[in-house]
């Protein structure tokens, strides 16, 4: 059933929230610039409450069921962070007090980018960027401006391998470099010919998902990095999966340069319906001057009597801002608050059961799907969604059967390289029993693919809706409400 | 830890995978490297995290106990607790982007609703579901300039008196476009001048002019005349709004903006310390197909029943990869959600009237500092909530005596703007008392006379 | 489906909520007094908030629609009622603390007391009853306390008219009277008659629920008390029914002794799914000294410079504690909250709209549904849920329907006195739109009863389980999950 | 305020209605009592309400600031975060008593747990769905045992160590109960005897003799002698037990117990200034059909699916009426719930850790309380987290120097036992560290020395 928008709501004259009436005297009002209409909605607190409690009620999330999405590391959101991120002395201070009054917040942020820099094996790294796909653009910028102070400007080209996140290539695009794309070998490895055949002085450097969307480690990691390296190209890490590598290896010890971090995923800030994110970025020493500042750090050292001074430094040659502000200060709060109660054990911990349930789940479904690369996996696989002995089904309509047994459909289509890819990213935080469920849910489907196909095309069947048009989406663009004031 | 497995499970675990022990599923990771020791501190339980995260929020002073007269880009205002309520519900929260749109209907809807109420509020016919913040929206804005035009205008306009950080955001987005010129915010331009004084700068080969409304000294202008010329010129007008002023000001569109972006903050959103924010981002039809960032479309299943996709996937980084003009995927979905609820919560009724508490509020503690010995008014425009004081001493010295008095005191201009020294920009919301503003011009008049 | 218990989700090891260490030398344990067994459930973090979160998606609930269940005054809970209650300055206070340290909370129960004096005309008011009838319970025993106070030993009956709550009865004989009914007359008001004839020197007190259970006021009330007050008993007032009267008139000014408040019904401190309530009692100034205690008072009188001194003071023949400490505090905040919100005009406000929502869908469905008592009513009226030409159909299959609708069941067979009652109370925060699209359901049902009588019968059909065998519960009394431990 | 109505609708509504205003509508109403006027301050906004209860708070010293050692019948415990994000669910909060099941499945099902939870807590057969607090559920357990001898026997014996607030408030509800005795605590009983000590009062006019566990002096005893001669006389043995330590202590069930009560505070529920609580109240099978308050039952809808209901509700007072024995209607559902969620997230490993936990640190605290001058221990049984100091001065005046020193002090037992003078009652919890408890003994050394 369709609920009515804010807007089919309103009733002319209905009043929600009230504010005082002024306790100054009142200033004449700018006639010439006063608006004549302000079609908002006019509805009262219970319709609001209402209005949008029955919108969650429509959603699926990870505090509902499983939500096996791949690369998206779904993990479960503690509740204690919540509640840290909105203690008054961090939610109602201000970005632009003296850093005396806000030595908390500095602190805070000082310690998390030490703990970020320590987990991942960099030198530096800045708060600021706001997502993970901010991060990456910051992180390409950062390795221009590293050629550009060398003079080196022949530099403009950006291999990507096929097995990377599809931001990759439009945040090369976007920072003015030329792409240059490289296939995936027959284990799910950087085909390692083919990019000796790219690399040369116009590198200006590699980003590498790793493990990649696949699922896999490259075996040829150290060899990868090294070439690019030969080239004078430099290497950038997607942290987007790091959480399978928390205490395994750091990146920044198999030599790359730049990574950004995902505190939504790997460090369990919430994602919100989309966002938001926070995307920090690590670098290595010699790119640290490159920056987007300003960055937390020590302005007057401590000693035994004093804590140190925090306060805001630039780096020499920061990039500039990325955004406003520092970055998403409360995402911030939240991952340190995660960190501090995992530490260095079950930071290990964490990745360890990542890829456990991984690994688990690869084995109970092997003998039903088709696995596109074999082996042993990291925190995500991927499986193919479709059947010789059952054409007409796609990995589409896996997915949607699975949500009539309240499961979240794992990615779907991505990566591209695989047939009908079903990419699925158990983490750590889900139980056997869970895991188990779900594999007998998706051996069960498989068997319903073959014996009764219709129930896999016309899922999922107990939803608000069904398969929605989205051709007609597209074609009859309807972005906004229907409003009565303008109608 | 949020790690569920017993010891039992484990060993079932490693047994159906085929392996005897956790670190054999690590044999691809170069051994050299394998598990490095982290200097970590030791992990926490959660009462003691709570304990640690207390003292050091306790560490800061924040603005329930102080007095706020700081704005520049973050604004203190009253948020009605249904708000957050509805925040906390973890179907909005613990959700991901609305990929599967059968059980994400609740965040699609409600996104599809957050931009129709910002087409709304900024006259605009279409809003997307939201940027990273006010900065990189406006960046954001550039870049659809920049490629509305094929790349073949190469001149952006910044108006000085836009926001300082906005513009050092959009010069970050825009260095990768090779042969591009910034100007108009030049040390030597005046950071005062009016919209007109923007005119002679926009030529042909301009792709866009950017100003904000109400600026960033708090002065509210006609932009009809610069729309006008910008037009003329083939270029687009970029407005960076207040969203809170639009409850009582002319909407954007309907002096001829083409692109509206702007912090959304002020809509429900707490300062915390400068994020997360909301990226404001609308425009008239004709730029549809080139807005960066996610859409919600209206559509219908096969019973006929309304639903929301998000849309217009194919312009999106995951679908066109190198050929996208924007790498943005996840943006501010629970955030945008917040003002959404903010906006419904406060109506028609709520937004004017903030406004309006803002504006008068604004206005007596003006009036009543430009009374006092050794401070005036030095923007001579009409203004909103926020405005310019020349003090008679440097803002940083009158700032530390402000503290004193539990005040937090205005934004130093001169950090921006060098020639600003001894400028204070003054932010007065609905949040401040008449007590608070006698209080913040009694501390002002004693400053001068020590 | 149903969820498992949290029993069955237990994992024997697994470990939610986890604790530091001792920081002090360890005791020994006293062996002896050790359990050897604690068959307490083992689960993660994930798996509580996933379960709760999926039970609490089974609930109707006030923020999820219309609610008219009658006499339960299901009005909308302010969701800064909430936040109030949680300040740490309230949430974090002991009971015990020293007078000085919690001055806050002292003067806001001192105010709340002074308002709710104000409110219904009473001179004394105890917050200390937990819930209705638990003030009901205090009210008779402080009727109890006066007579005996008097030496006037032979009053042993309490009158209770056939229209009142359900509680009345209970609480009377609880407190050792006799319960003496009286019947209501053909327009809904106390039989007088009746009531004359069972008034005499044994009549402790009448306890009356003005407006009654049909919505109704009762237009005798002065009568009545005054027949009661001329053979010596009190006037007990059952406040649950006070919404309708907020600003309208003071049960106080009509006579009343004695009357509970209900809290979580006319000022909004939210239901709970049952509880916790809160049930202040007010009295006429010969009834002060014997409230329950302690009472928040004024131990030091103020002057301008200083607030006054707030402390506790016990009533001089109080008839003791009715419960630890002093009331349901967290309850206190939220309803001086809401009281502070609405002022003087806002309380008489309520009253109005409340009355007028239910006269509007009275006025709707007088035409469709037989009324029992039809006569303007006060905030709620009683439908008969039955017809004539669809003789299978009662009050529970029209009920049941309702929520194949997505609307609660207006509270059933309820008053008694009336065939087949539906009790609808819309309350004052449901719009003319939420009322529109009850009365065409309503009248849709009526419909169906003649036309499709079976969809009445098997609904409700969208919900979690259907209707439920009451039977085989009462009869095979399962209160306990099956607990492994224990198997 | 949260009145919809606007005034086109209200005009429409008195039309259908057929009249002309709203004060038609209340012409039943003694005109000379109509509208009256009412003394309440003028109506605040919410960012007004929200200031205004702020400095209420504020005025308040909390333990958040303070360092707690009070208790005495409510105890400062840990509550995770997780604990009150369920609570604050509308679908919880703000639903009815599930008289409706087929829309109330959350709410019976998480009380059917709940009543697993607390049976299988105690060591009893069978929980009620809550009872106010842990006095109303002695009170109630005192009426059970009238009944249950359908008023035959005279005589309650409640032992002086029972918490005095629990008596006060058994006295109160047993008042309407003619010729009934309630015994053992009477001044000239010595309020440190032992179970044994009770032995002698009971006889066959007994209908129940009531202990706690541990008692208000925070000692543990065996109760299995008592259990033994209350049975042997035919009589109830009730014990009211502190949740918390039955995470280590022997369950009731174990040695005894007929009816177990209970104040519920310590398993997830706030101080809150003394409410709202949670009574505890599990009995043996026995008794179930003489339970007062709610149950919630297990059984099947016509498809066979398994649901919840409530059940034996011909118990109840709305359908005895006049012959209920107990007139509770609405509960503590919420609080239920609450205790219910604290009790699943620290299940059998966290609740016996919360409870060595307090032993251990109370056990620190009070053999260095008892090494100090002028202070000694004074109940001489085994404890677990509270115990009585004899102190060299009043309690008040020790604990009005401790208050200056940001700790709030022990219970002041001369209050209620007045032979105890210079006795305090001091409770240690998980949340007290060492550093706290030694600042506590390094005050109470230099009071004495003052």
């Amino acid at each position: 059933m369709s609920d009515p928008t804010i807007f089919e709501m309103s009733s002319p004259g209905r009043i929600g929230a009230r504010f005082p009436e002024p306790d100054v005297p009142l200033a004449e009002l700018p006639q010439e610039f006063l608006r004549e209409n302000l079609p908002m909605p006019e509805l009262s607190e219970i319709d609001v409450i209402r209005h949008f409690t029955n919108l969650s009620r429509k959603n699926y999330a990870i505090d509902v069921g499983f939500y096996p999405l791949g690369s998206c590391t779904m993990k479960y959101n503690p509740r204690v962070n919540e509640e840290m991120a909105r203690l008054p002395g961090f939610a109602h201070t201000h970005p632009l007090q003296p850093i005396e009054t806000v030595q908390g917040n500095l602190a805070m942020m000082y310690e998390l980018q030490e703990w970020l820099k320590e987990i991942s094996g960099f030198k530096a790294v800045t708060l600021q960027p706001a997502a993970g796909a901010q991060g990456e653009f910051t992180g390409v910028m950062i390795i221009r401006a590293y050629h550009r102070s060398r003079g080196d400007l022949q530099r403009t080209k950006i291999i990507i391998p096929d097995s990377a996140h599809g931001t990759n290539p439009a945040t090369s695009a976007m920072s003015g470099f030329e792409v240059v794309p490289v296939p995936t070998d027959a284990d799910g490895n950087v085909d390692m010919a083919a990019l000796r055949a790219v690399c040369d002085e116009h590198v200006a450097g590699l980003m590498l998902t790793n493990p990649n969307t696949l699922g896999l480690f490259d075996c040829n990691v150290k060899e990868v990095v090294d070439l690019i390296h030969n080239c004078g190209g430099l290497v950038y890490g997607d942290g987007a999966n790091l959480n399978a590598l928390l205490g395994i290896v750091r990146p920044g010890d198999l030599g790359f340069d730049v990574m950004h971090y995902n505190l939504h995923k790997t460090f369990s800030t919430p994602h919100g319906g989309g966002g938001p994110g926070s995307g920090p970025v690590g670098v290595t020493e010699a790119l640290a001057e490159f920056l987007p500042g300003p960055i937390a750090g020590i302005v007057e050292e401590g000693d035994e009597e004093m804590a140190p001074l925090y306060g805001w430094v630039m780096p020499a040659k920061s990039i500039g801002r990325v955004k406003s502000f520092f970055g998403q200060f409360g995402m911030m709060v939240r991952a340190y608050t995660y960190i501090s109660m995992y530490g260095p054990d079950g930071m290990r911990s964490i990745a360890e059961h990542a890829v456990l349930n991984a690994n688990y789940l690869l084995a109970r479904l092997r003998d039903t799907y088709k696995v596109a690369y074999d082996r042993v996996c990291m925190h995500e696989f991927v499986l193919e969604g479709h059947f010789a002995d059952a054409p007409e089904i796609h990995a589409l309509d896996i997915a949607k059967r699975l949500i009539d047994y309240n499961i979240h459909p794992p990615t779907n289509y991505f990566p591209l390289i695989v047939k009908e890819a079903l990419m699925i990213e158990p983490t750590e935080t889900e139980s056997k029993q869970v895991l188990d469920q779900f594999a007998e849910v998706m051996v069960k489907i498989a068997e319903e693919a073959r014996t009764s196909p219709e129930l896999l095309k016309s899922a999922p069947h107990n939803t608000p809706v069904g398969r929605l048009d989205e051709v007609k989406a597209a074609r009859d663009l309807v972005l906004c409400c229907w409003v009565p004031d303008k109608a | 830890m949020y790690i569920p497995h017993t010891d039992a499970e484990r060993e079932a675990m490693l047994r159906t995978i085929g392996v005897k022990s956790l670190d054999e599923l690590f044999q691809d990771v170069p051994a050299e490297f394998r598990f490095p020791k982290l200097d970590l501190p030791p992990a926490l339980t959660e009462m003691e995290a709570v304990a640690q995260l207390q003292e050091l929020a306790g560490a800061n002073e924040n603005t329930r106990d102080l007095v706020c007269f700081l704005g520049a880009g973050a604004y203190n205002h009253f948020i009605p607790a249904a708000v957050d309520s509805l925040l906390r519900r973890g179907e909005f929260f613990t959700a991901y982007t609305p990929y599967q749109p059968e059980v994400a209907q609740g965040t699609l809807q409600a996104i599809f609703e957050y931009q129709s109420l910002v087409a709304n509020l900024t006259g605009m016919d279409v809003s997307n579901a939201s940027h990273y913040d006010g900065a990189t929206a406006a960046a954001e804005a550039a870049v659809l300039a920049y490629h509305h035009f094929r790349g073949k205008r190469g001149k952006i306009v910044l108006s000085p008196s836009l926001n300082p950080m906005f513009r050092a955001t959009v010069r970050t987005y825009m260095d990768g476009y090779e042969g591009l010129v910034l100007t108009g915010d030049e040390a030597s331009v005046d950071p005062f001048l009016t919209p007109e004084d923007l005119i002679p700068m926009v030529d042909q080969n301009t792709s866009m002019v950017a100003v904000q409304y109400p600026d960033f000294f708090g002065r509210v202008f006609d932009y009809t005349a610069l729309a006008k010329a910008v037009h003329e010129a083939g270029a687009l007008l970029v407005v960076a709004v207040n969203p809170t002023a639009l409850g009582m000001l002319k909407a954007p569109g309907e002096f001829g903006a083409d692109i509206v972006v702007g912090e959304g903050q002020p809509l429900g959103i707490p300062m915390s310390f400068g994020g997360p924010y909301l990226g404001l981002f609308a425009t008239k039809n004709d730029f549809i197909r080139k807005i960066a960032g996610r859409l919600v479309g209206e559509t219908v299943d096969a019973q006929g029943r309304r639903g929301y996709v998000l849309t217009l996937t194919a312009r999106e980084q995951h679908i066109r990869r190198e050929k996208a003009t924007s790498n943005i995927c996840t943006n501010q979905g629970l955030i945008a959600l917040a003002s959404a609820v903010y906006m419904s919560l406060l109506g028609k009724h709520g937004l004017r009237k903030v406004a309006e508490l803002c504006y008068h509020k604004a206005h007596y503690a003006a009036s009543r500092i430009n009374q006092i010995e050794g401070y005036s008014l030095c923007a001579n425009a009409p203004f909103f909530h926020e405005f310019v004081v020349c003090c008679p001493k440097p803002v940083s010295e009158i700032n530390a005596h402000l503290l004193d008095h539990g005040i937090l005191g205005g934004y130093d201009l001169s950090k921006d703007y060098p020639e600003l020294s001894n400028h204070m920009l003054l932010a007065v919301t609905e949040m401040n008392s008449k007590e608070e503003i006698d209080m913040l011009c009694d501390v002002l008049a004693e400053v001068n006379h020590e």
